[in-house]
């Protein structure tokens, strides 16, 4: 098992504020790996901090052996993400002025106009989120709630990538388009694409994860696997202050 | 998984809004029974086309650079000026070409001073972009205040290099008088500069409409980190826009310089209010409207300054006023603004 | 006390809300769900002014509110928290909710009082954000916080209006799981005091069994069910065009 | 023994920068001239403040009340815009003290703003527009104007109107100051020139931006009119090589006035710079000529009351020949020249050549102020 | 009792505190610290640009609203004390009446605008306000120069002003503590007094429920809408108040000056000066006015000096082949705008700003 994304001792400072104090964590090649933890626990600060969104200030971020983060890295975000990663914020940055197209022809960064792009792929993303095609010429920022997570979760996916970093995708998603969602990351994940999490759905948790990581207070403070935690009621209430099992 | 959509169902075109076009026409249309005589009102129409597309192209640079990076740069009327000192330079060291009477000659003078004109204001540009706007991405109020003082900056650097005097800008010889049609006159250089404000608007509808170009920096401007996490190097789109931007008003100072036919450091300050407000008629950023709103501008106050000249000194700010009572964001709007 | 008569809206071609029309009483929880993209938050919209109806009313009281602006419907006790998150970024948190504690005592227009004299406010204010566990980062920009954080600061808004009607767009979306509680627990206190009504929109269909007395299904804009939970999860559309195969995984 | 201090203030920056400076550097040359280089009157140091008043009224007034207060100022001189001037007059009958106006020319500085603390060495508008008038006014001729809409457009084409005896003015036409198309009033001129006879002109008065000359680029030849203005700084004469034999009326152009002053400082000027000197030189080198003549008279006494009394009706020489500070109003009374354009290849702009030197005897100059 | 004055909002900062507090005393003794017209011009200066200043942060700094219309206002109460006084002062000079009444209408003629402007301010979005106020402010001052029977034109109004006011009108024989006590010295301290109680009477109005309300409306108006505030009437409130403010400004510039002009108050380039003080003395504060103005009023005045006095003029560097040209006196603006740049990048919360993050740490996230 080889780790396509390896964070050693990242420490990540926001203008005055400490936020991640040494995270370790490897993103095993062609695995869904869940990063899970309480808010605030700084999980969107590591994966903005993978995509060189904030510098980290120690340690090193590695990917495909590459450094591309920590004091020594040179790498800015658009070569990070020219290296193979795309990333889902968990504010979804939708370019609200653009339309639905615009959005998407953007992420295609094979394509220089709408004909380029990848047809087949296209009714593909469509299959799982329909809305998209409904509002095909509609400007995003008009969308609704749920509709921006969609466009935010297919923009990612519209030319394939090494590595996925998706953060709270499923939060507004009606339950039939979150099966759709888990449903198009498990083919994403058959087509061996990586993938990183962080999810509070507990649903999606356990129907896609292979490895779970666990923060708190900008730390690791667990890695193992799904299949581990899940079994374990002590360890979700030591680790998430409660039972995944309640849920479920 | 749920049902496919229609396999490649007919993507919508977005319908083009020919309203405005149909304003300009109009106005026009009015501008004849006021005017009154037919060859007054074609000379005043010619004119006041050609003055809007001087117009045009010197505020084209300040429509790109607002309109796709949402930059308020004030300070752009010292590329104006810098361009037209430049003219001074180059075309006073041409006197040969510009004192002959062929129309090659003067022409090969004119389009020299363009190119070097645009050539040292894109290159201040740079400068420009680098020290001073880019810390301010985003920032209006910051970007009104550090452009304004790159402008002073600019202005008192043009003392130092050119004096602070006026310097005299002559036209070429064959560029002067004008061309009699019937009982209408139309002046040579206008026609030059309507060749070369349709070029500039071609070219920019051009680059901007067809081209992802366009759509890469509107979206920079609006949520720069997504840009750069789609693996864009938006830092270099900027600077190669504001570098055109800059170059566009380096242009536009040799045509005003030209048609002024003499240069003061001040000239860009001039104009600046001229060309905001041409802008703003335009929806801050559309190329299209900012053509329109040129175009619109040159003709009201020729008519206008036929018919009730007293008027004429509040004609744009009451042109600007209808349009924006009539669509408040301009007549093409650019969206989030 | 809260109704809707036919309330519809378009943009362009597209109806959002189509002839809407619901009455809601004090002390029940009314769940709304459907699909992405159903005129949930739309109708949500409508009722607290934020967009103006193309048809139909509002009716408060029975009085028809639909001409008022969305300020002074929430004078009149709508209160709204927001799906995607609305704060007032560069304000501390504490800040955040005292304004919404101001806005409810009606002060704003004062020039002369020294805003720091109202300690009753502030005591107030304080109150909530223990309440809603932010009380530890009082002083932090609301900018600041992480996403569930928040959330948790969006509730607090509409908590400290204290309004008649309570509006939630998906209260919990982003919520840590251990922190959800705590807001479903607020809302279980509110329903208990049965003067308020209380409406929900939620996606998470364990959420809404569990608080819901009613639930109403919008679908295309239109209101296709309303009725007992019970009865409405198991009708076709929900199933269908709202749970999708999600029933049977849940029900497994 | 001691020294005489004199503030010059005057737009060193702003937006007359480039007019400030030529008569900053006239009164120098002149201060040298007059004192024959010594810098002393009646054994008397003369101490030159000079002062930037950026173009600005506000400033103006409080480094006017700063020279006259703090710097001990005995005499003032200044300033460039007539703004400024104007904001400038109370100061000195405040302080009691002279101020020199030189180059502002708003006629209402030594009219109905004046105290008799306020001299001119400078001419005023009227002085302008009536020595055009004497320029333009012969029988037969069909005059139309063109000036900016505001006050000193206005002025100026009444004083113009109010000279001219046996022309026809047939039209006024005004445009915005912010002018930058000159059609449409173009347009009007014609329509209003065309189907006269005899001579047509236009005559324009125009100050700042905008380049009212290019209504000849539409072809008014073919109508018969042709423009008239009167003289202006070197670079600005640059555009009337397109008019050969425009007429019009100057205040000085260096190759016009013959006189050993004139002589001197154009020699002088060329030695130093290997250029001409221009318009406001000469403008402050008369008031340096009228200072220093005045302070020999009193032979070096700088009381006010004094220096009145020696200068009402005082003439003295300048690089225009003599002029006459008149008692009234203290305004320098001073000959014009009346020009037709020449165009010399040897020179960047077209050439003045001297038709006839107007005298001060010949124009009425009306008396404003009240005494 | 310091407090109650400062409305609970002291300078949280010591040094800030310090720099305040010499700026008030040096300020209250300026007439007798400094002597000479020109320092006490300037004094005078600074104190009616603290009031200026002051008004617009209300505006930009607490409600967010980009407006280039505030000179507008700062005009009018200009013009309104100077067409009183050349309108209704009589041969025998003016009286105070003519003053009041000048003032009084020039403030209801701010009350309409500001009203006017602010609606309309409802109808179009930021950034299209802020550039229409542009075009608003150069059409206003065309047409203070066109009306020039009544404004003076471009040439401005010189007017008289009570004799006690007047440097003319000395009361003492000898002079005190050094300075000729004159009308002059009195209309400063009433500007003083003026300035200081409106300035405090500012900072009460923006710590109040309604100066909190302001900042909600500036950080998020939809939300401010939200829970209830009628974001309209606020900033219609907010654009009032600091109109009103900026034309008292304008008649104390006019009553110091005893001239008006299109020049000194409507131009664009004090609009900017306005703007740029905001900024460096850090937006939101309201103290930003007052250490910002002092320090751009007296660069403004000084800075030539300055070159002068470092040799720009005749000096050994004025030899220096290019930099000679550089720091000549002549070229003082360069320096200004670089200054700009510099402030403008360097304190990006402006000195206030970075004066109180120096003395309080900041609020460490809790929770850690
Ligand atoms: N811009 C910022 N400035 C200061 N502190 C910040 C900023 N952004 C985040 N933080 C702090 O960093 C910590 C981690 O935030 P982060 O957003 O990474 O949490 P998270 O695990 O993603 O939480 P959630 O589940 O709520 O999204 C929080 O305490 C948050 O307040
Ligand atoms: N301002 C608008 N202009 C045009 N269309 C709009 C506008 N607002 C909403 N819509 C459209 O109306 C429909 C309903 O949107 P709404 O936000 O109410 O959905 P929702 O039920 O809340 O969905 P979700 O569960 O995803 O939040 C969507 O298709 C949306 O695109
Ligand atoms: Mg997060
Ligand atoms: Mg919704």
């Amino acid at each position: 098992m080889t780790a396509v994304l390896e964070l050693q001792g990242v420490h990540t400072h926001i203008g005055a504020y400490h936020i991640l104090h040494g995270v370790d964590l490897a993103v095993p090649a062609g695995e869904v790996t869940m990063l899970l933890g309480r808010n605030g626990a700084g999980k969107t600060t590591t994966l903005r901090t993978i995509m060189g969104l904030w510098a980290a200030s120690a340690g090193s971020v590695r990917f495909r052996g590459q450094a591309i983060g920590g004091p020594d890295a040179s790498a800015t975000t658009p070569d990070i993400a020219r290296a193979g990663i795309a990333y889902v914020p968990e504010s979804m940055g939708i370019f609200s002025d653009l339309t639905v197209r615009e959005n998407m022809l953007l992420a295609a960064r094979a394509a220089r106009r709408e004909e380029q792009l990848d047809r087949a792929r296209l009714d593909w993303i469509f299959g799982f989120f329909p809305a998209l095609h409904k509002f095909w010429l509609y400007p995003a920022g008009k969308l609704s709630g749920g509709q921006k997570q969609m466009l935010a979760v297919a923009r990612a996916i519209i030319e394939p990538r090494a590595l996925l970093l998706i953060d709270e995708p499923s939060k507004g998603l009606a339950p039939a388009i979150v099966q759709n969602l888990v449903q198009c990351l498990a083919e994403l994940k058959r087509e061996r694409t990586t993938i990183l999490l962080v999810e509070q759905n507990v649903m999606m948790a356990r129907a896609l994860g292979d490895q779970v990581a666990v923060m708190d207070d900008g730390r690791v403070v667990h890695t193992g696997g799904m299949a581990e935690l899940a079994a374990d009621a002590e360890l979700q209430q030591r680790l998430l202050g409660l039972s995944l099992g309640a849920h479920a | 998984m749920t049902s496919h959509p229609a396999d490649g169902a007919a993507i919508p075109k977005a319908q083009f809004d020919a309203r405005p076009l149909w304003l300009l026409a109009a106005v026009m249309a009015i501008g004849w029974p006021l005017v009154g005589s037919g060859s007054t009102w074609l000379t005043l129409t010619v004119a006041g086309l050609a003055m809007g597309l001087i117009v045009f192209i010197i505020a084209s640079g300040l429509t790109l650079v607002f309109g796709l990076m949402d930059v308020l740069n004030f300070g752009h009327g010292v590329f104006i000026a810098v361009g037209a000192f430049v003219a001074t330079s180059v075309m006073g060291g041409m006197a040969d070409w510009t004192g002959s009477a062929s129309l090659g000659a003067n022409l090969v003078a004119v389009g020299a001073a363009m190119v070097v004109a645009m050539a040292v204001a894109g290159a201040i540009g740079l400068a420009f972009e680098r020290v001073i706007v880019r810390p301010v991405y985003g920032q209006h109020l910051k970007q009104i205040l550090i452009t304004m003082g790159g402008m002073i900056i600019g202005e008192e650097l043009i003392k130092v290099i050119w004096g602070p005097a006026q310097i005299p800008l002559p036209l070429p010889e064959a560029l002067r008088g004008a061309l009699l049609l019937g009982d209408a006159a139309v002046e040579r250089y206008r026609l030059l500069a309507v060749v070369i404000g349709l070029a500039v608007f071609v070219l920019l509808a051009w680059v901007l409409g067809r081209t992802k170009l366009g759509l890469l920096i509107r979206a920079g401007v609006q949520d720069r980190e997504m840009v750069e996490a789609l693996g864009y190097r938006v830092r270099h789109l900027f600077l190669g826009v504001f570098v055109a931007g800059s170059a566009l008003a380096g242009l536009g100072g040799v045509l005003w310089g030209l048609y002024q036919q003499s240069v003061v450091p001040q000239i860009g300050a001039q104009v600046n209010t001229l060309i905001f407000i041409v802008i703003i008629i335009g929806g801050l950023g559309s190329t299209l409207g900012s053509f329109v709103g040129a175009l619109l501008v040159g003709l009201v106050a020729n008519y206008l300054g036929f018919v009730a000249p007293k008027a004429a000194l509040f004609s744009n700010i009451a042109l600007m006023m209808a349009v924006l009572l009539w669509r408040p964001q301009g007549l093409y709007p650019v969206g989030g603004r | 006390m809260l109704e809707t008569r036919g309330l519809t809206i378009r943009f362009g071609g597209h109806v959002a809300v189509d002839h809407v029309s619901c009455a809601f009483a004090p002390g029940t929880l009314t769940a709304i769900v459907g699909p992405n993209g159903a005129g949930k938050t739309t109708y949500f919209n409508l009722i607290s002014g934020q967009l103006p109806a193309s048809e139909g009313q509002v009716l408060l009281d029975d009085m028809d509110i639909s001409g008022l602006s969305a300020p002074q419907r929430t004078r009149r006790g709508l209160g709204r928290a927001f799906q995607l998150t609305q704060l007032f970024p560069g304000l501390s948190v504490q800040e955040n909710v005292r304004l919404a504690v101001q806005a409810r005592h009606g002060g704003g227009m004062n020039l002369w009082q020294v805003w720091r004299d109202r300690r009753d406010w502030l005591e107030e204010t304080r109150e909530l954000l223990t309440t809603v566990r932010l009380f530890d980062r009082r002083d932090a920009l609301a900018a600041s916080l992480s996403h569930g954080d928040q959330r948790k600061l969006e509730v607090a808004l509409l908590m400290a209006l204290d309004p008649r009607v309570y509006m939630f767009d998906e209260p919990t979306a982003g919520m840590s799981l251990d922190e959800a509680p705590v807001v479903l627990d607020l809302i279980r206190a509110l329903k208990a005091r049965r003067d308020r009504v209380i409406l929900l929109v939620e996606h998470k269909m364990d959420v809404v069994r569990e608080l819901a007395d009613r639930i109403v299904v919008l679908h295309q804009g239109a209101l296709v069910a309303d009725g007992e939970p019970a009865a409405v999860i198991a009708s076709d559309v929900v199933q269908q065009a709202y749970l999708g195969t999600a029933a049977t995984q849940e029900a497994a | 023994a001691g020294e005489i201090r004199i503030a010059h203030i005057h737009s060193k920056t702003g937006p007359l920068e480039a007019y400030g400076k030529q008569t900053a550097l006239g009164f120098k040359m002149g201060l040298e001239y007059a004192t024959n280089g010594t810098m002393q009157v009646a054994g008397k140091t003369l101490v030159l403040i000079e002062k930037d008043d950026q173009g600005k009224p506000d400033l103006g007034k409080s480094l006017l009340a700063a020279a006259y207060g703090d710097d001990k100022a005995d005499i003032a001189v200044g300033p460039t815009s007539s703004g400024v001037a104007l904001a400038m007059l109370p100061v000195a009958a405040e302080y009691k003290k002279i101020l020199l106006v030189e180059p502002a020319v708003a006629d209402s500085i030594t009219g109905d703003k004046w105290n008799k603390y306020i001299f001119r060495t400078g001419r005023n508008s009227s002085q302008d527009a009536i020595s055009n008038a004497v320029a333009l006014d012969k029988p037969g001729t069909v005059i139309a104007t063109l000036a900016q809409d505001y006050a000193f457009g206005r002025d100026g084409v009444k004083a113009f109107k109010d000279a001219i005896k046996t022309a026809k003015v047939v039209h006024e036409e005004y445009l915005p100051t912010n002018t930058t198309d000159f059609t449409a009033g173009a347009q009007r001129l014609i329509d209003k020139l065309k189907d006269q006879p005899g001579r047509k002109l236009i005559f324009i008065i125009w100050a700042g931006a905008g380049n009212p000359f290019k209504i000849a680029d539409l072809d008014l030849k073919r109508h018969g009119i042709e423009i008239a203005t009167g003289g202006n700084i070197l670079p600005a004469m640059a555009a009337y090589k397109n008019f050969p034999g425009m007429e019009g009326a100057s205040y000085y152009y260096f190759g016009i006035p013959k006189n050993p002053v004139n002589e001197a400082m154009v020699a002088q000027h060329y030695k130093q710079f290997k250029q001409p000197p221009d318009f406001f030189t000469a403008g402050g080198f008369s008031a340096a000529m009228a200072v220093v003549t005045a302070l020999k008279k009193t032979n070096g006494d700088t009381a006010t009351p004094k220096l009145i009394s020696t200068m009402e009706g005082m003439s003295f020489d300048t690089p225009k020949g003599t002029m006459t500070f008149r008692k009234e109003d203290h305004q320098a009374m001073q000959s014009m020249y009346h020009f037709k354009i020449k165009v010399d290849p040897a020179f960047a702009w077209g050439v003045p050549e001297l038709v006839r030197e107007i005298k001060a005897s010949e124009m009425d100059v009306p008396i404003r102020n009240k005494r | 009792m310091i407090d109650r004055l400062l409305s609970a909002d002291p300078p949280r900062s010591r040094l800030l505190a310090v720099l305040l507090l010499a700026t008030v005393l040096g300020l209250a003794c300026a007439p007798f610290l400094f002597p000479g017209a020109k320092a006490l011009g300037v004094a005078a200066k600074m104190l009616v640009f603290i009031l200026l200043v002051a008004s617009y942060d209300l505006l930009l700094g607490y409600t967010g609203i980009v407006s280039f219309a505030h000179t507008m206002f700062f005009g009018i109460g200009a013009y309104g004390v100077a067409i009183g006084a050349t309108r209704l002062g009589g041969e025998d000079g003016t009286g105070f009446g003519a003053l009041l009444i000048g003032v009084a209408g020039a403030l209801g003629l701010s009350l309409v605008l500001g009203l006017l402007i602010g609606l309309f301010s409802l109808r179009v979005k930021a950034i299209f306000f802020a550039m229409i106020t542009l075009a608003v402010a150069a059409a206003f001052q065309g047409l203070a120069s066109q009306l020039s029977d009544v404004t003076g034109g471009e040439d401005g109004l010189s007017f008289s002003v009570p004799e006690v006011l007047t440097p003319a009108f000395e009361p003492f024989v000898a002079p005190v503590l050094g300075r000729v006590i004159d009308g002059q010295v009195f209309t400063y301290y009433l500007i003083f007094t003026v300035v200081l109680m409106v300035f405090l009477a500012l900072l009460r109005a923006v710590n109040s429920p309604f100066g909190r309300v302001l900042q909600a409306i500036r950080e998020n108006d939809f939300r401010a809408e939200a829970i209830g505030y009628r974001s309209a009437v606020y900033r219609t409130g907010s654009t009032l108040l600091s109109a009103l403010v900026a034309t008292l400004a304008g008649a104390l510039l006019a009553l110091w000056l005893r001239y008006t002009g299109p020049d000194t108050t409507l131009s664009f380039e004090i609009m900017l000066d306005v703007l740029l003080i905001v900024v460096i003395g850090g937006m939101g504060t309201m103290y930003g006015a007052v250490l910002g103005s002092v320090l751009f009023v007296f660069a403004q005045n000084y800075l030539q000096e300055g070159l002068r006095w470092m040799g720009g003029e005749g000096g050994w560097l004025a030899e220096v082949p290019v930099l000679g040209a550089l720091v000549s006196p002549d070229r003082w603006l360069l320096w200004l705008g670089l200054g700009f740049v510099l402030c403008v990048y360097h304190f990006p919360t402006g000195l206030v700003g970075r004066l109180r993050a120096r003395s309080t740490p900041g609020p460490s996230p809790a929770g850690h």
